[in-house]
């Protein structure tokens, strides 16, 4: 973990709200899918932090909803810009050794999942995804899972596009489903908390969020309560944790 | 950079504080050019802390609601002491609801050679009982004091509040009652409200309010009871830059502590180290000895 | 948006505070659509005020040492007096050194018909005597509220301090001295340094802390002591926006007043209005009564 | 005075941390040299006071120099961005009924001179002008004075551009001070408060800074301190006072 200045190559629009970043990152080992970065940004005094949604080379890409004026700042950000960094934060996911794998993502908790898919591609284990959103205009990366799943299934809650339906509904129809050796998830807590309750027999592995004060083990901030009724650091422990070790 | 308080000398004057810096265990190259760290607050007994969100910010605050969780007196023996740096002196942040828990730390830990000496946490606004409820008390204050001064020859400061009190009579009770230095101050007790829900944004209910916004409430309170009290003060809220810690040492400060830009930057301190230095250069002042206090009046 | 404080019924919660709106002179279409207007603080004698600079500022917060500058009671009387805007409820904020002051100034406006009510201000943190020295203390703070309510049957709020006392218990005292209402809170003591002249940049040496960044602060102190007192509470901190008062009503007060923000934009108080307005469609509310101190628990 | 919004239709920069902005005013009735306007930065909470250094048509000039936050976010505006101001504030200068008019500006204080000096010019009043700085790059807007002064002396502190010496050591030199029927004066207060000592026997209006509050008469934040030794609010009565009317 490091703290890096990254320059801005690219700040497109996905959807309402929706932004993908591109960042060129210098002088950074591996990262893992799961990690994250912290975003400085003006307007408000803590980071805010952001999943790796994909990698080519150098550079990394995040993808943002804007939900406050942390958030809101990233939107606007200009290419050349240069940002302020911390990371990679977080634990990486631990790669399968064998597949298939099946991705859940809800809204813009699909980005996490898109960089993956791409490892596990580039790994060679088959991995299906849901990717999920209220309406259609808040899909993203479809196109860049299609280039690195066996299957992409679209599902919508207001029928838009591809299914309709919760996306846990959907899940619960899939074939994919029963065939899956584990499964990862990223979306809105009631996304994960359903999921919780579908009784799915494999691993379920959940990416978290939760209000960071530093993202790097230093506060105690960011606590998710485990089944032992203890609380977990987010940062640290996780992002990514078991579906039934933790309170939802 | 030195800087003494009572019989130690400081390498400089940047303490990291409680709360800010876990118990030390990471960040070594941060921690090894400080003059302190203070570990997060330990209790008896393990605390889980409160539930979450714990944390809210603003452009120029931190509200926060941890509320002390820790791994608790045994585990602290068992497992951090060992592991703790040595490269720093360590002060451990005590916390309790009475006199009795701090018997129950201090007995064991009083005079464990690992640790430099304690910090007596009697301002902590995020739990329901000891905390600031005890610092609200010159009685207390210098009934908690006498006690932990009886326990150990190590230095003890206190951590105050200036919550619902007048920190400047408690400051005297624990100048009297033998405390090696106070500790201005702690969060301010903090109300973020979620009004969709129409609840306290925090798990917690509430929380303390920190960072750069606090300093000038801050700097006038360290003023006014270094004044007042014959031991050192040692400044704690919103410093985030070597500007900040010039301005402490001048309005009377002894050590100055770094707590929320810790959260920002675990590399701070030593930005703030540097920048404090250029401006002793800039203004031909040699050591921190020299200012200490030396704010004219206008 | 009608609230009632007493017997008296303002057209909204909003009052603009004293210090930032003068004595209501200027931006008349501002002041007919706010709850009440209070004047900025008047003395027996005239004052000119403390030596400049008096004002500083960052992100979120405002530092000002202004000093009780005002006419003083004679010209209030002849010069603002007979100009003082009939559209809105006028408070005077009134100002003093000891009972006798407030005697003197109590004694000619108590049953003038032009003045709505009256705001003692025990808590200027910008004179060196009365002010905060005042209202830190339960006893002096319980007098002077006796004294103006033996001299006037108009509303009487009592603006108190929070710094180096415990407002709850002076809080307890203005009400049984028979305030209607205590205001909370005035600035926090604040000490802003000219490191290279290592003199307080302010010109009085330090000055009062206002701005949102004390909201979370003042929220807290306004729900801790609604909670505990009979007499309805007036928030003071931080407001700029509708949501700001919104929490304020949430947390137990029944009138939210705006300070810093005026300076910002004179007709800020016109948007906030809007936005509370526009937040009690979205949240279904339908008067400011029915969610003053609906804060639930966590 | 009114708030309004107004676009940047330019931002030059004319030397080491001087900048000059062109903005576009909808809606504004006539504005007189001297008065100001208060610009909403982001970083602080109070506004910023800038002098109009021009006019032409709608459009005000402002020239600024950095020396905090606040200046230093105005200098980055960028054409198109909408400033929200609010103004004018203040009084405007009296235009004297007959000249020759003398001026004064030190530094960034010559900006405001600029203004009044094109109203002058445009009520065909002679005026003379010396525009001062620490050093040649400092000096800010002589073509400018040129065009509607009679005379434009330049003055370096260090002699890289006319004149060398301090401002008022220059004005007692020349015999335009002898003849002008009044003097105007704007640049920092050393020099400011070293013009009353320098024996001149007509009248001199001195425009004033002070850290403001509101700019509008509201908070009594900007005092300056009078012969009378009462204090006088430098947004409502100023900010242009006579000499010898107030105490530096
Ligand atoms: C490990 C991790 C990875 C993440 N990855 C991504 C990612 O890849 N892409 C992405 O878009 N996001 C991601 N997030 C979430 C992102 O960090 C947050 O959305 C961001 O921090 C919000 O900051 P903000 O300033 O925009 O919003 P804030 O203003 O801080 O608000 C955030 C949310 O909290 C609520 N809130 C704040 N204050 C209050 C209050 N007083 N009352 C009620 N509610 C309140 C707001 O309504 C809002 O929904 C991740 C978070 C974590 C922890
Ligand atoms: C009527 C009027 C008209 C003006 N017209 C112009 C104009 O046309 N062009 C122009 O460039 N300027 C003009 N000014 C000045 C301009 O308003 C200020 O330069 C500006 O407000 C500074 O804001 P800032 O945030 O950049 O600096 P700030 O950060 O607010 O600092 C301003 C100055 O105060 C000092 N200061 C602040 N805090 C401290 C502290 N703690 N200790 C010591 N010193 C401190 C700084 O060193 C700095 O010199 C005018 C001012 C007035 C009142
Ligand atoms: C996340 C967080 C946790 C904290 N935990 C503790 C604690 O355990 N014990 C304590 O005495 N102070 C604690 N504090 C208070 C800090 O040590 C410090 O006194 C305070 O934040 C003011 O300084 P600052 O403005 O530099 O942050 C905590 C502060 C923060 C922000
Ligand atoms: C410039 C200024 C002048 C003030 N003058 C007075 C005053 O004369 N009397 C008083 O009771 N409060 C005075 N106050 C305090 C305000 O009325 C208000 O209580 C305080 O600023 C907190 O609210 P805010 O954060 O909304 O500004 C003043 C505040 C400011 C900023
Ligand atoms: S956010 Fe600070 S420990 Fe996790
Ligand atoms: S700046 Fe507020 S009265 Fe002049």
């Amino acid at each position: 973990m490091i703290r890096l200045k990254a320059p801005v190559l690219e700040n497109r629009e996905l959807g309402p709200g929706l932004y993908s970043l591109w960042l060129a990152i210098e002088g950074l080992n591996e990262v893992q899918p799961g990690q994250f970065f912290e975003f400085r940004i003006r307007e408000r005094f803590l980071r805010r932090a952001l999943s790796i949604a994909d990698q080519k080379g150098r550079n990394l890409r995040f993808v943002l909803k804007t939900v406050g004026s942390g958030t809101q700042w990233l939107a606007q950000v200009r290419v050349g810009e240069m940002l302020d960094l911390i990371g990679p934060c977080g634990q990486g996911v631990k790669i399968p050794d064998q597949g298939p794998v099946m991705l859940l993502g809800g809204g813009v908790g699909s980005a996490p999942l898109l960089y993956l898919a791409r490892r596990l591609s580039e790994k060679g284990i088959k991995n299906d995804a849901v990717i999920a959103a209220c309406t259609r205009n808040e899909l993203i990366l479809v196109e860049e899972f299609k280039e690195v799943c066996r299957e992409v299934i679209v599902s919508t809650d207001d029928g838009s596009s591809g299914h309709k339906g919760l996306l846990t509904e959907v899940v619960r129809t899939l074939h994919q489903t029963t065939q899956a050796k584990v499964l990862y998830a990223c979306g809105p807590e009631p996304m994960l908390a359903a999921l919780k309750n579908i009784g799915l027999k494999q691993p379920v592995y959940a990416f978290l969020e939760s209000r960071m004060g530093c993202g790097m083990g230093l506060c105690v901030g960011c606590a998710v309560k485990g089944r032992d009724s203890r609380y977990h650091r987010v940062c640290l422990e996780g992002p990514v944790f078991d579906l039934t070790e933790i309170e939802l | 950079m030195n800087v003494k308080l009572g019989k130690t000398t400081f390498r400089n004057p940047l303490v990291l504080a409680s709360g800010t810096f876990g118990y030390g265990l990471t960040f070594p190259e941060v921690i090894e050019k400080v003059g302190a760290l203070v570990t997060k607050g330990i209790t008896v007994e393990e605390r889980i802390g409160n539930p979450p969100p714990r944390i809210w910010d603003s452009a120029e605050t931190v509200v926060n609601s941890v509320g002390l969780e820790n791994v608790g007196l045994q585990r602290f023996q068992t497992e951090i002491l060992p592991m703790i740096p040595t490269s720093t002196p360590v002060y451990v942040n005590l916390a309790g609801v009475d006199l009795g828990d701090f018997k129950s730390i201090l007995q064991p830990l009083g005079q464990d050679q690992r640790i430099a000496g304690f910090e007596l946490n009697l301002s902590c606004p995020n739990v329901k009982e000891g905390g600031a409820a005890l610092g609200q008390s010159s009685r207390k204050v210098s009934e908690v004091t006498a006690l932990a001064r009886s326990l150990t020859v190590k230095p003890i400061w206190v951590k105050l509040t200036s919550n619902f009190c007048d920190v400047r009579e408690i400051s005297k009770a624990a100048a009297d009652a033998g405390a090696d230095a106070v500790v201005l101050v702690n969060t301010l007790n903090a109300l973020v409200i979620d009004v969709e829900k129409r609840k306290p944004f925090l798990g917690a209910g509430s929380g303390g309010l920190s960072g750069p916004a606090v300093k000038p409430h801050v700097l006038y309170i360290v003023r006014e009871i270094s004044r007042i009290i014959d031991i050192p003060v040692i400044a704690s809220g919103g410093v985030v830059s070597g500007l900040d810690v010039f301005e402490y040492l001048l309005a009377g400060a002894r050590l100055v502590q770094l707590g929320s830009i810790n959260l920002v930057d675990p590399g701070a301190a030593l930005r703030i180290l540097e920048e404090l230095k250029d401006l002793f250069r800039r203004e031909g002042v040699n050591s921190p000895t020299e200012i200490i206090g030396r704010l004219e009046d206008r």
